[in-house]
């Protein structure tokens, strides 16, 4: 189809949306699950009342507040009800039109939404994610529509100007990532989305490919357009069985409506997108690994340079981003790199999209301006520390992240300020602590996460985590010695500084950022009795 | 020159370290002038004496007697060497710390044809779980690998700490040698 | 030798099909490995030494390879699971609320540590890391039904009743 | 056009190599040893032990200078405190993994992890053993695997898949559960791949894999033979 249709068919999809007068919009996200007999009943209340004409009951993404879900948003009303059970289908349908249900009804001032910023989530809770009528209808694929009227390096030239860095972790620069592999030569070239998010405690990707899967589908098509690839593949993990099959839907319907394919939109463009299911391999995150891993090998990643931008998957040119950076793609061609290079810090540009959990009141996934502080996040947004607890610690980047205590609560996230602080900002993940919590318990969590991902290939990481994490149980367990500590931070050091990729260079971040913050608590647990006394 | 006083420790080892000392021949009588034997098994004393400028120290650390023996040693001594693999690295001691202790006596002491297969209920050390070398006990202020070490190596490096050049450059030595 | 014939599949009622549709869909390309192994997993539900020797004569590569590859990945199973399957999340979250304490518990309970299977073959414990429904954690899956927002105790006492109400 | 020639400096003195050539191979080719375990001349290179990490005047950061090419106006140091630090470190990591028992190996003063601890100074491992309890497998007719004294340099994989062409080996698992494994899993002898070569047993760096009937300390492994293999092979099929 050419864009013309397209837009005509979203406008008539818009006329057909407006002809109702409410809208249950019913979350049926992971964090949602078990709908289908809410929906059942909202389905059965709406007949019983003979508004079926008047009332559509649409299946929709994740709307971010876990916590209260299952979540069923009222339109145009703009109410949100909480903790919806089926049994309570009658409460919600007899409420349309008059006044919203007291029990069931979200404040509607409440800070957790007031205060965030929606880019990439956007349409996340509004449209059915296995429609792409509701995706055209909301605005989607304007970004390629307008890509596809400018030069490729036009295209680039605008991702570069809007600031856009990697959400993946490493922060690097997307648009001068895609100028060098739109410059690379090679007889062919790749891109590759990476969705495999591995980082325990982090499910932004999942979100996103399981609200608005054409958005990633959008930002991969515009970015095939501007290097020049014509073979796309998505590294997703096997463990999200419904993004899986929503972005296998939404892949089937690109195809269909001439989005993929040959000729795409009637031009001269061709792009082919395959998913690829990881198989339980943290190290896949690593680019080198994952392109191992689709190549059908064991994830273990090689030396760079070379990058993948120069040669990558069967040694062509490849482009590799992370879900939420494809995501971002079409609104910044549609709405402008002025527009998102206005939000956010002077090297963190545009808007992040964090899960909050942990021992916090509002679990579930936000998105907030760059540059917005921890503090905002885990006491506005995330309404603080359940059970009168204090709070202790916030846990951002994962395995490969560190833990930041309450002193630096004021800190702006960005890739800068959160890597000064000895954490980095990571893909997403934002776990709370509370005074409950131990900090060598955590840490030895991580690390052994780290020793059992280890591919194995490079000594430092491969026995230096194993090492490390025999430390940390002798730590565990006040076992250990002074010598202990010392031994701790020089296996830090080494496997930071010689391991191979960056799962290995980063393991010890962990220990390093509680040794910086939380030193006591490894002093508290130096045994007495393990210190002989020694020498005459 | 005033004269050091040396003891020996035999932990879990072979002897053979100490075969390597009476291996310096003649040079023994070299050794005899710088250094005064207070304690050794190669010497007739029961206690280790008060206080030791050097020990010397071969044999992995065993059982519960060996930690207490050690300590004592490392007490009453200036400088602690640990001398051959076993006292460096556990060695052949350690082979049995894939499996532990208890496995090991079942291999030596039932599972070998023998008459009457039993694990002597006397006489045997309590052993721990694992054979290690000195260092994760004490603090060890040199370290002589081999297997065992050369008559050459032992002679070098006492000669040097008795003209206190000691630790020195490095010895002729390695693990296995 | 591995290129020769493929080994016969064990009866015809080995559904073999969906592993050979997997290989064509890529051509027998040596790419295929990973995707039908997954094809092959879905099928058998775990993946024995007749399923890596099969694919790998297929797909013309070395078993040594194909061996590397299905026990590089977590994901694989190399043994059959029981009758019923308990996968509990480890994810950073799960962990802070506790799955670690819902593991001792079934370790108590059944005797079970994770990638075990009960004698009578009743239960299988899995341990995953992070199914990404982190603002439910604790979460546990009862044979892919997804539990979470429950303390610990009270996520034990699921297990106990789904065990118990289970056929 | 002919592949351009770079000038570099390497611990002081001015050398020079082709633009392709990795610093490992020009420091080697001008006398200056750089510790190396997994890279083996006539092999791909990993850079996997990462022993022979350098200093590049510039970069933070530690290159392997196994895979790391060389760049026009390079300053290479192959030794400093730090370094020499570190790859001391890695060899006592190697040696604390598995049950390296020099004085009952077969490889007892013809072993290159014995060597590298020689060589740096490694007079005792800091670390405690993880003694695992790994098996041997003696199932060949001529050689044996004994996996306590596996180092998971890929040698033997790499030699086996690259050079033999049979991909015999291969790693099982991963991480510090790594094992080396023949095709799935099988017994050596039983391997329906395995040639008999025996390259795998001559490049093995350690008493890992060896030929049966040497006593303690009496194999000698011939490990030049590669580049002589391939150099003639290149000659043979041309």
């Amino acid at each position: 189809m050419h864009r013309d249709e397209l837009r005509r068919r979203a406008a008539e999809h818009r006329l057909h949306l407006e002809g109702f007068a409410h809208h249950l919009l019913v979350c049926s996200s992971l964090g949602c699950a078990h709908n289908d007999a809410l929906i059942t009943a909202l389905r059965r209340s709406v007949a019983e009342r003979g508004m079926e004409s008047r009332v559509l009951i649409r299946k929709t993404g994740c709307m971010g507040l876990c916590a209260l879900g299952p979540l069923v948003a009222v339109q145009p009303e703009g109410w949100l009800y909480q903790h919806v059970r089926p049994e309570d289908a009658d409460v919600v349908v007899a409420s349309l039109g008059q006044q919203p249900s007291e029990q069931l009804l979200v404040p509607p001032d409440l800070p957790f939404f007031a205060r965030q910023h929606k880019n990439v989530l956007a349409l996340s809770g509004r449209i059915d994610p296995e429609s792409l009528d509701d995706y055209l209808a909301a605005g989607g694929y304007a970004g390629l529509f307008a890509a596809l009227d400018m030069r490729p390096a036009e295209v680039i030239r605008r991702i570069q100007e809007s600031g856009l860095r990697g959400r993946g972790g490493a922060g690097y620069p997307t648009g001068l990532k895609w100028a060098t592999v739109a410059k690379a030569r090679g007889a062919r070239k790749y891109i590759i989305c990476n969705a495999d998010e591995g980082d325990p405690g982090a499910f932004m990707d999942r979100s996103i490919l399981e609200s608005t899967p054409h958005a990633v589908l959008e930002g991969m098509i515009i970015a095939a357009y501007a290097v020049g690839a014509c073979q796309g593949y998505i590294y997703v993990r096997a463990e999200y069985p419904l993004a899986v099959h929503r972005l296998k839907l939404a892949i089937r319907q690109a195809e269909r409506h001439n989005l993929l394919g040959h000729a795409i939109c009637g031009l001269n463009l061709d792009l082919a997108i395959q998913i690829r299911l990881g198989a339980g391999a943290f190290v896949c995150g690593e680019e080198t690994a994952l392109i191992e891993s689709v190549e059908g090998r064991r994830g273990i990643p090689r030396p760079r340079p070379p990058y993948p931008a120069e040669k990558g998957l069967w040694g062509y040119p490849t482009l590799i981003n992370n879900v939420e950076t494809y995501a971002n793609v079409g609104p910044i061609i549609d709405r402008g790199s002025r527009w998102f290079a206005a939000l956010g810090t002077e090297a963190s540009k545009g808007t992040k999209v964090f899960a909050l959990t942990g021992k916090i009141v509002h679990t579930g996934l936000i998105e907030v301006p760059m540059g917005t502080t921890l503090r905002e996040i885990v006491f506005d947004i995330g309404g603080g520390i359940p059970d009168g607890h204090g709070f202790k610690a916030v846990q951002t980047g994962g395995p490969s992240g560190g833990c930041i205590p309450a002193e630096h609560l004021d800190a702006p996230v960005s890739y800068e300020s959160l890597s000064e602080l000895g954490s980095i900002m990571g893909s997403g993940g934002m776990i709370v602590m509370d005074d409950t919590s131990s900090m060598i318990d955590i840490v030895k969590y991580f690390i052994e996460f780290c020793m059992d991902e280890s591919c194995g290939k490079c000594i430092p990481c491969r026995v230096g985590t194993a090492q490390i994490h025999r430390l940390l149980t002798a730590f565990q367990e006040r076992t250990a010695t002074e010598a202990d500590l010392a031994q701790l931070e020089m296996l830090c050091d080494l496997v930071k500084n010689t391991s191979l990729c960056g799962l290995g260079q980063s393991a010890p971040n962990p220990v390093l950022s509680t040794l910086r913050y939380f030193r006591q608590e490894y002093l508290d647990r130096i045994s007495e009795s393990r210190q002989p006394e020694d020498r005459p | 020159m005033t004269m050091l006083r040396l003891a020996t420790l035999w932990l879990d080892g072979c002897s053979g370290c100490h075969m390597s000392l009476l291996d310096t021949d003649e040079r023994l009588l070299d050794l005899a002038a710088m250094y005064e034997f207070v304690h050794s098994p190669l010497v007739d004393s029961k206690h280790f004496p008060e206080a030791a400028d050097v020990v010397l120290i071969e044999g992995a650390v065993s059982s519960h007697e060996d930690v207490a023996r050690l300590r004592l040693a490392r007490h009453h001594s200036r400088l602690l060497i640990a001398v051959g693999d076993c006292a460096v690295t556990g060695n052949v001691p350690a082979l049995r710390n894939a499996t532990g202790a208890a496995a090991m006596l079942r291999t030596v002491y039932l599972d070998q044809p023998a008459l009457n297969p039993q694990i002597p209920a006397t006489d045997l050390p309590v052993l721990l779980e694992l054979a290690l070398p000195l260092h994760h006990f004490v603090t060890v202020d040199l370290f002589i690998p081999g297997c065992p070490p050369g008559a050459e190596t032992l002679l070098t490096a006492l000669t040097g700490l008795a003209a206190g050049t000691v630790p020195g450059p490095p010895l002729s030595t390695r693990f296995g040698a | 030798m591995p290129t020769s014939a493929p080994p016969h599949p064990s009866g015809e009622n080995r559904p073999w099909r969906s592993v050979d549709q997997a290989m064509q869909r890529h051509d027998y390309r040596p790419d295929a490995l990973i995707e039908t192994l997954h094809a092959a997993q879905d099928a058998f539900g775990y993946l024995d030494g007749e399923t890596l020797a099969y694919i790998a004569a297929k797909l013309r590569l070395p078993p040594a390879k194909v061996f590397g590859v299905a026990t590089f990945y977590n994901h694989f199973s190399h043994k059959p699971k029981g009758e019923h399957t308990l996968v509990v999340c480890t994810g950073t979250a799960c962990h802070v609320k506790g799955t670690d304490r819902v593991l001792a518990w079934v370790r108590d309970r059944y005797g079970l540590l994770p990638g075990e299977t009960t004698a009578d073959n009743r239960l299988s414990l899995v341990e995953v890391r992070c199914v990404g429904a982190c603002a439910l954690a604790p979460v546990i899956l009862t044979d892919g039904d997804v539990i979470g927002k429950r303390g610990v105790e009270e996520t034990t006492a699921v297990i106990e009743e789904w065990l118990h109400h289970a056929p | 056009m002919s592949e351009p020639i770079l000038t570099l400096v390497v611990d002081g003195l001015q050398v020079s190599g082709l633009a392709s050539e990795t610093i490992l191979k020009v420091a080697r080719e001008n006398d200056i040893a750089i510790p190396t375990l997994c890279w083996l001349e006539g092999l791909s290179s990993l850079g996997a032990c990462r022993l022979c990490m350098v200093e590049i005047e510039g970069s933070p950061k530690l290159h392997p200078a196994c895979v790391t090419p060389i760049q026009e106006g390079m300053v290479v140091a192959t030794r400093s405190e730090r370094l020499h630090r570190y790859r001391k470190a890695i060899v006592e990591l190697l040696f604390s993994e598995r049950n390296h028992i020099c004085a009952v190996c077969v490889a007892n003063g013809h072993c290159e992890l014995q060597d590298l601890a020689v060589q740096l100074g490694v007079d005792h491992i800091r670390f405690p053993g993880r003694s695992p309890q790994l098996a041997v497998d003696a199932s060949h007719a001529r050689f044996v695997l004994d996996h306590n004294r596996c180092v998971l340099c890929m040698r033997c994989v790499r030699v086996c898949g690259e050079i033999e062409g049979a991909h015999t080996w291969d790693v099982k698992n991963r991480g510090i559960r790594s094992l080396i494994v023949a095709d799935f899993e099988t017994p050596w002898g039983l391997s329906e791949t395995c040639t008999g070569c025996g390259k795998c047993v001559q490049v093995c760096p350690t008493g890992a894999l060896f030929e049966k009937g040497r006593p303690v300390a009496e194999t000698h492994k011939k490990r030049p033979f590669l580049p002589y293999l391939m150099a003639n092979r290149a000659r043979e099929h041309r």
